[in-house]
Order: C-alpha cells, then structure tokens, then sequence
C-alpha cells in the first residue's frame, strides 16, 4: 500500500470514520461515553495506520495509544463518575466548537498541504531518509528498518524516551497510594482494601485464562521486533495490559513497593550501560556495531520491555489504586 | 481447490455480515439492556466466527489458521465477560 | 573531550535513579553528591568550549543526517553554566530542609531529571531529539510543580496541558521542516530551507515556544505553577526551566530559520508587552511569591524584545550576547530571590508581604540576598542586568529602534516598583501605631540564609565579566 | 476515487483531527475530558508527521520511528495528568474521603 497510490474506498472511510468519532468523543456528555468514543476513535486509528503502510505505528497506536491509555482513561473515569461540577453545553456551543475546529483544521490542512506539495527545497532527491536509511540498517545487526533506527541509528532519541517514561514512573511513585508506598500506614488500611475487592469469579476465570496468552504475545512481539514490526515498545506495553488485568482482576496484588521501583530503574541504567560500553568499546556513546551488535539489542529490548511494562503499571496503580 | 476456498470464503464472508447486522439490529430494537446484551454477544460473536473461517479457509500457513482460531477464542471469552460484567451492573 | 556532552546529559539521569532507589531520609545526600558532581561536568564543558571551540559528538557513531549529534557552540556553553551554576545551588538550598521540597517524596529524582532535560536541550543539534529533551524537561517539571501544597496539582495540570499542546505546534514544525530539506539536522536543515518553506514551521515553533516560556498573552498559567510549587521547586522552575523553551526557539531562530521581519516583529511587540503588563501585575500582588513569579513573566518580555534586533545581520553578534547576558542575569537573580522568598516563607508560615515587616532585623544576609538580587532585575549599573540591557540600549540606539529604548525605561521602572516594595516592608520597623505586628521568623538554616546571598552576589558580581561572557558566547560563530 | 494521495489525505485528517481537538481542548471544563482532548491532538500531530513525510515507495522508517516514540510520550503525559486529575479531585472533595485526608496531617507548606 504505497503512499503514492490514490485514496481507495477503504481509506477514505476510515478517515471518515476518524473525523466523526473523534468528533463524538470530544462533545460527548458524560465522562464515561467520552472515553469508550476514545478507544473506537483509537481502534479506528490503529486501522488507518495499518492501511497507509506503517505496521509499527498502528500496532503501538493499539497497544499503548488505546490499550493501556484506555484502561488508564476507563478505571478513572469509572471511580471518578460525576465531575464535580458538570454544565449541560448547549447544541448551539457544540454546533459553534465544532464549526471552529473544523475551520481551524481545514486552514493548518491547506497551509500544510499547500508546504508539502512545494518540491524539496533545491535538493533533487527523494524527500526523506528512506534510501540511507534502509542501506544503514544491515550494519546494526537488526534486519526490520524501525527497530533499526530506534534502537542503533537513532538510538539516542529512544534512550530520551526512556528518561520520559522513567520521569512519569517518579511521578507515580511519589503519588503512590498511601498504603503502597511502603511508609508506615496509620491504623493500616482494612484488609479487604489491602487486596483490592475480588472480582467475580468469572472475570478472575477470564485474566487466569487470558494472561499467560498475553505474556506469550508480548515475549512473541518483542523478538519479532528485529525482522517484522514490534519491538520493545509494543511487548512492553502488552505487559503492562496483563499486570493491569492481573490487579483489576485481584487475581494478583501489584503495588508501587521496593520490587517495582527496582524493575523501573532496569532499563534506563542498561541503556546507559550499552551506551557507556558503546564510549569504551567504540569511540562514541552508544555506538553498536560488529557481529554481536543483534544480540545485544535484543538483550537490551528485553529488559526495556520490563521497564516499560513496570512504569506504565506504576501510572496505572497511582492513578487508579484505591485510596477512599 | 483454491476455487473451492473462495466460494467458503465468499459465503462464510457474507453469512458474518448477515450475524453482525443482525446483533446491531438486536442492539438498536430490543428494549433493555440484558437483551442487548444477549442478541450482542451471541450474534457477534458467531458473525465473527463465519469471518475467521473465510480468513481461514486463505491461511497459507497452519501457523496462521493457529492464530486466526486463537484470535476467535480470545475474542468469545472477551465478549462473554464483558457481558456478564454489563449485565451484573444493573441488578432488578 | 566531546565525550563530555553525553555525559553532561546522563550523569543527572544516573544521579535520578539512585534518588528514586534510596529512601526520602537518604535522597538529599545523593541528590547533593550527583549535583556537585554534574555542576562539574558542566564547567567541565564550560571550559572544554572556551579551550578548544565547537565540540560535536556523533551518537552511536552515526554522523547526521542519519544520526543524532550533541553540539556545544559558545551559545550552549552560556546556559550549561547557568544550569550548573543555579542548579548546584539550588539543590544545596533543598537539601537545608525537607520542608523546602514538598510534601511528597519525589523533588531529588524529578529535580534531576530536569536537570537532564535542560542538558539535553542546550546540547542538541538535532531538531526531534531536541523535542524528546523538552518533554523530558516539561514531564518532570509539571512532576515538581505538583508536588507543592493544596493548589499545586491543578496548576500543575494546567502547566502539563500547555506544555504539551506547545511541543505538539514544535512537533508539527519539525515535520514541515523535515518535509523540506529531508534532515533532522539543525545546521544542515538551516542550509537547506528556504524562505517560502520556512515561514510556517516558524510561526509554529514560535507559538509553541512562546507558550512554554509564557510570554504575553499566553502567560496565565506561569503564576499559580511557580508560585504554588515548593520553595525549593519555584527556583528551578523560573530561573531554568523557562529558559530551556526560549533557549531553543533561540537556537531555531538563529541557526535553522531564514529571515523573516514580520514574526520578529511580532515576538518584540509582544515582549515589549509582556515587559510593561508583567510589571503592572506584579505590582498589584500582595504575595511575595507571586510578585516574583510575575516579574519572571516580565522579565522573560525582555528575552522576547531582542529579535527584531537580533534580526538586523550587522548587530546579530552583539544581539546574542546582550540576550544571552540577559537570561543569565535573570536566571541568577530570580532564583536568588525565589530561595529568599521560599525562607522567609518557611520562617514566618506566609507570603504575604505585611506578614514579612521587619524581618530584616532577624534574618540580616537573607536580605542582603534579596537586595542583591532586586539590584540585578531592576538593572542598577555594574550588575549583570544592568550591562545587558546597556547592550540592548547601544544596539536599539544604532538601529533607531527607539521603541525599544522607551520599553527598557519603563521596565526599568516597574521593576524597581514591585521589587522595592516588599523590599521597604522587610527592612522598615513595625511602627506602633500600625496594627500589623512585627515579623517572628524561626531560626533558618544556614543554607537557606547563604545561598540566596550567594546566588545574588554572582548576578552583582557577574556584571564585571561582560567582554568574558561576550567572547564565550561568539565561539562557533559570530 | 478521488485524484488524492494517501499522504494528503493522511495530511487532512492529522490537520482537522488536531483542529477539532485543540479548539475542544481549550473550551471544556471537565478535565477527563480535557486530558481526551490532549490525546486526540497527539494523534492529529502524528498524522501530520507521518503525513508530511511519508512520500517515499517503502514508508519512510524515520518519521514512522519518530511517530512510535510520539505516542509513547503521548501515553506517559496522559499518564502523569490522570495522576494529578485524582490528586485535584482528592484536594477538592474531602468531605467523601473522610481518610483521605488522614495522611494529610503534616504540616503542608502553603502555597
């Protein structure tokens, strides 16, 4: 599906499809139809992805853009029902958003449009990186082009990225919820909230069942990472949805104490590991060459899925634990 | 033989669309909620059932009919937990 | 040597992750240690610059356009020193006391990874990992902010929204810029873009950026974060973190951008505007916090005010430096005062300015730290502000900007308003017929008393070194 | 069909999809809400970056790399603002969380 082909039916309506949902989410009234509008707005996105050929995206747009932020999204919004002070918006003030987003977006479209079309300034080959790229990425022991870039040539950037995800992970440690951070609890919280109410034995049938597939397709999806689309990212954030499912379920107990903490630390420091062994080994940091240069990024992808996984279940517990 | 896996293809493909129309047409008419429910989780899942089998009938591999039939399973098991979590919310 | 600018970068991250292992009794002490120890490797880069010239690092051994490189021109040196400067000192002032970071633990590893983000920001040259870098710097900026007491998570919510909706316009420029020339690159994609296809990706960033660094009119939201965060917090938060946004709208505007007259006029109107309307609204709080925190919006005015200057090809050169004298004047100063204000907060339980009267009897050098610091904002002569706006003043006199001139005057004026103010209610008796009794402070740390002193005396002192930071900051061109 | 690339089309939805949502985003009161709109911006300025770039016969891998740590930084802001969105909502409703406010006991540093 080459970006160069006419629009087909098949984009057109999922374009379609996107515009109209995300339109429904954003005027929704309640809280809790706006964030089940987000995850079909999300499902219809990670589609599109898919179709205008970019796998990678489509499959992190449905692990992490719509599973893990709509299990964050749904939790809170079904513990937090009511706003605390919710005005009825009139037809006529969503009639008026509405036509103001859509002029808004039509204008960026035509200068946007109107700056792509213009040929690249004065260099004359093909926009983008496409050709140097794809010839660099035999040389970093990956076969697949995007973890390639993400985890040799452009390694750096994702090692930024890591730093992001370690920084909201303090975030939650430092909103942790009160009986899980470990300080001495006052009276300690009654037992049954320790463990968080037991869902109905169907749902906890349900995760027993579910999860050990689950983890079977994160470890699937991290080592197919270096030859098809998947990666790190994705197997990460799979293992974020079982330990989610797994502490909703109160199959298991998950909560923000010493062990996760230490799981949270794991990958920025093999990050800067490699990097610094890249500076020793080599000449610059993080430089990744040679004939074991695959295995090591496959060893550094496992333990960047774990961080991953941990930090996202550590948002999650801060966010969603129970504290009332 | 491939044109036998069209045909099954073909029909399994359209007997999906019908199932699916039909659990829509269930959510849109039926009154309450448990019968919604009802008409969505089992017409659904069986439209889905007939779609995975025209993808099937095409697998050039037996690991992707594995994954196919594994997605189906996943999906009953998703659709019929959900619906007796909807459900069990609004007790008579 | 170029090894140094990685290291720049990661060495807070490491100092972060052993702050988040340790318990909140040990992460003082760690925190302290891994800031001494990146305050170093700041000065490091520092003088590694002014040594030996531009330094560039490939990373993983890629050159651009296919790989991401660190840069460190005169420029970035400039603001590795601020950061190491204001930071260290910073961190000394919250490891005086647990009170100054917050009620929750989580200051030392955040504080850190901002560290880090600004290091990432001044040391990048390329356009999309400069972006990771601001995230990483906004995402635990809004962590801190949040850490302060009942407000502080909804402005912190706040701050998070404007930040990212800001990032996202850079994001949309980075595209069309990547569009354009086909590199990530800052210098390359500079060669490469022409006029028509700069004009909109400029416009972009600069929004962006003009919202992160909260120039007028899109500034509401800077107040209730800086001045709701905890003592410690608020200096990070108004001395560096707002740099780090203008720093790279700076660095776009000078290395990758083509000319455009309209956009510079623009960011000067409204500078000029933010410097005249910041100082109104400062002289309107009664809160010292918020005083503060609204003359940082005035003063981020002045920043704004240069580039219709800095857009002039004769005066760039000397433009860069004033405006670069100028956010390190602001940067010293205003944590000066924000760690004074923070100390008399913690000693008197209020911010509020008639609580204060007279507590310069008991708490001597922390005033003489918030005199310091006032001489330097307002821009009385021989300090650092001062020598920055007679910068400004010579270039806006060359090119007749005379606008420009009056805005400086005023400023000047204002600051001098809303600074003396609280300044006269520290220093003056209660005298016995006004009912507002006179200020009890409980005894402060010597941290709390000295850093601000010393962060003051620096911006005083800084003024006598005006041709050093002139020829720092023309290494790698100019 | 229409005479339209699959780029400029992707162009389009990315442009109204973050029209539509950051004209949202700056009228909505509910912050749930809000935090949804943010998240649909992210999604319309991905677009527009891929978009832009994607011009090339086999999709350009860098914008797609670039886009892939967009929504993970996407997820861990949405992340860090539901924290704080229950942390207002425990600042702001303590009459339902009579406990609630037993750890708040020391001695908070006003703002």
């Amino acid at each position: 599906m080459s970006p160069e082909t006419t629009v087909g039916p098949l984009q057109l309506s999922l374009a379609l499809a996107l515009i109209v949902t995300a339109a429904a989410t954003l005027y929704s009234r309640h809280r809790l139809t706006g964030v089940v509008l987000f995850l079909v707005f999300g499902v219809f996105l990670s589609i599109y992805w898919g179709v205008i050929g970019a796998p990678d995206v489509a499959l992190a747009e449905a692990v992490i853009g719509t599973g893990v932020t709509g299990a964050l999204f749904g939790y809170t919004a079904t513990v937090m029902p009511r706003p605390a002070h919710d005005r009825r918006g009139s037809i006529a003030r969503t009639i008026a958003g509405l036509a103001g987003g859509a002029g808004i977006g039509a204008g960026l479209g035509y200068f946007l449009t109107r700056a792509a079309a213009a040929p690249p300034g004065g260099s004359g080959e093909p926009v983008g990186l496409t050709g140097q790229a794809t010839a660099a990425v035999p040389a970093t022991g990956v076969e697949h082009p995007i973890t390639g870039v993400l985890l040799n040539l452009r390694s750096y950037d994702t090692l930024m990225e890591m730093v992001v995800l370690l920084s909201a992970a303090t975030v939650a440690v430092a909103f942790a919820p009160r009986s899980d951070a470990g300080s001495s609890t006052r009276g300690g919280a009654p037992a049954s909230e320790q463990r968080g109410p037991a869902a109905p034995p169907i749902v906890r049938g349900f995760v027993s069942l579910v999860a050990p597939v689950v983890l079977l397709f994160a470890a699937w999806l991290l080592f197919a990472g270096s030859t098809q689309p998947g990666g790190a990212f994705q197997a990460g954030a799979a293992l974020a949805a079982v330990m989610i499912l797994v502490q909703t379920s109160g199959v298991g107990r998950l909560r923000i104490g010493p062990a996760m903490i230490c799981l949270l630390l794991l990958g920025v420091l093999a990050f800067i590991a490699v990097g610094l062994g890249g500076l020793v080994l080599g000449d610059a940091w993080l430089l990744l060459r040679g004939e074991h240069a695959g295995t090591v990024t496959i060893a550094l992808e496992c333990i960047l899925a774990v961080t991953i996984g941990a930090s996202l279940a550590a948002v999650f517990l801060a966010s969603a634990g129970r504290r009332r | 033989m491939t044109l036998l896996a069209d045909i099954v293809t073909v029909l399994a493909g359209l007997a999906g669309a019908g199932f699916f129309t039909a659990g829509t047409l269930g959510l849109l008419r039926f009154p309450d909620l448990r019968s919604r429910l009802h008409a969505l989780a089992k017409a659904d899942s069986l439209g889905l059932g007939f779609v995975s089998l025209a993808v099937l009938v095409q697998a050039d591999s037996a690991g992707t009919a594995a994954k196919v039939v594994l997605v189906w399973l996943l999906a009953l098991a998703a659709a019929a937990t959900s619906a007796y979590l909807l459900a069990g919310e609004e007790r008579p | 040597m170029s090894a140094l600018l990685p290291a720049a970068v990661l060495l807070p991250v490491i100092t972060a992750l052993a702050c988040l292992a340790l318990p909140r009794r040990a992460q003082p002490i760690s925190g302290f240690l891994g800031g001494l120890a990146s305050a170093a490797v700041n000065a490091a880069v520092v003088v590694a610059v002014t040594s030996h010239g531009v330094l560039e690092h490939h990373m993983a051994g890629w050159a651009p356009p296919l790989g991401i490189a660190l840069r460190a021109d005169g420029l970035a040196a400039a603001f590795v020193g601020l950061t190491g400067a204001v930071g260290f000192a910073t961190l000394v002032f919250a490891a005086s006391a647990e009170a100054t970071t917050g009620r929750r633990t989580g200051f030392w590893p955040l504080a850190m990874l901002t560290w880090s983000g600004l290091m990432g920001i001044f040391l990048a040259a390329d356009l999309f990992n400069a972006y990771v870098a601001l995230e990483v710097l906004g995402l635990s900026a809004v962590g801190m902010v949040a850490l302060g007491g009942r407000g502080a998570p909804r402005a912190a919510l706040r701050y998070l929204i404007v930040a990212v909706v800001g990032s996202m316009l850079l994001l949309t420029a980075i595209g069309l810029v990547y569009a354009a020339t086909s590199t990530l690159d800052m210098d390359l994609a500079g060669q490469r873009l022409t006029a028509e296809d700069g004009w909109l990706p400029l416009v972009l960033a600069a929004t962006g950026m003009g919202l992160k660094t909260a120039l007028v009119p899109m500034h509401a939201w800077l107040p209730p974060a800086h001045a709701g965060s905890p003592p410690a917090v608020s200096p990070l938060m108004s001395a560096l973190v707002v740099k780090g946004s203008f720093y790279l709208i700076l660095r776009l505007w000078l290395d990758v951008f083509p000319r455009n007259d309209a956009v510079a006029l623009v960011l000067g109107v409204l500078g000029a505007v933010a410097v005249i309307w910041g100082g109104v609204l400062a002289l309107a709080q009664r809160r010292l916090k918020r005083i503060v925190a609204y003359s940082t919006i005035s003063q981020v005015g002045y920043l704004f005010l240069a580039f219709p200057l800095l857009n002039l090809p004769g005066h760039q050169p000397a433009m860069v430096s004033a405006v670069v004298a100028m956010a390190l004047a602001h940067g010293l100063a205003k944590a000066a005062m924000f760690t004074a204000a923070g100390a008399l907060m913690l000693g008197t339980g209020t911010d509020h300015v008639d609580g204060l009267v007279g507590a310069a009897r008991s708490e001597g050098v922390l005033t003489a730290g918030m005199i310091l610091s006032a001489v330097s904002l307002i821009g009385l002569p021989m300090s650092l502000g001062f020598t920055a706006k007679w910068q400004y003043l010579e270039v806006a006199l060359q090119t007749g900007a005379w606008w420009i001139v009056l805005v400086l005057l005023t400023g000047t004026l204002l600051a001098a308003g809303y600074l003396l103010r609280p300044l006269a209610a520290l220093i003056r008796d209660s005298d016995t017929h006004e009912e507002v009794g006179q200020a009890e402070i409980g005894p402060r740390p010597a941290a709390q008393r000295w850093v601000p002193l010393a962060l003051g005396a620096m911006a005083v002192g800084a003024g006598l070194f005006t041709t050093d930071l002139t020829a720092l900051t023309s290494i790698g061109w100019g | 069909m229409i005479e339209l690339s699959v780029a400029s089309l992707t162009l389009w939805t990315g442009a109204l999809l973050t029209g539509l949502a950051l004209v949202r985003l700056l009228t909505v009161e509910d912050l749930i809400a809000r935090l949804i709109a943010l998240n649909l911006t992210g999604g319309g300025t991905l677009l527009i970056l891929v978009g832009l770039a994607a011009r090339t016969e086999p999709v350009d891998p860098v914008p797609q790399a670039l886009a892939l740590t967009g929504i993970v930084i996407t997820v861990a802001f949405t992340g860090v603002g539901l924290i704080l969105v229950r942390a207002v909502d425990d600042d702001e409703r303590p009459s339902r969380s009579a406990d609630g406010r037993a750890h708040g006991h020391d001695e908070e540093a006003n703002a």
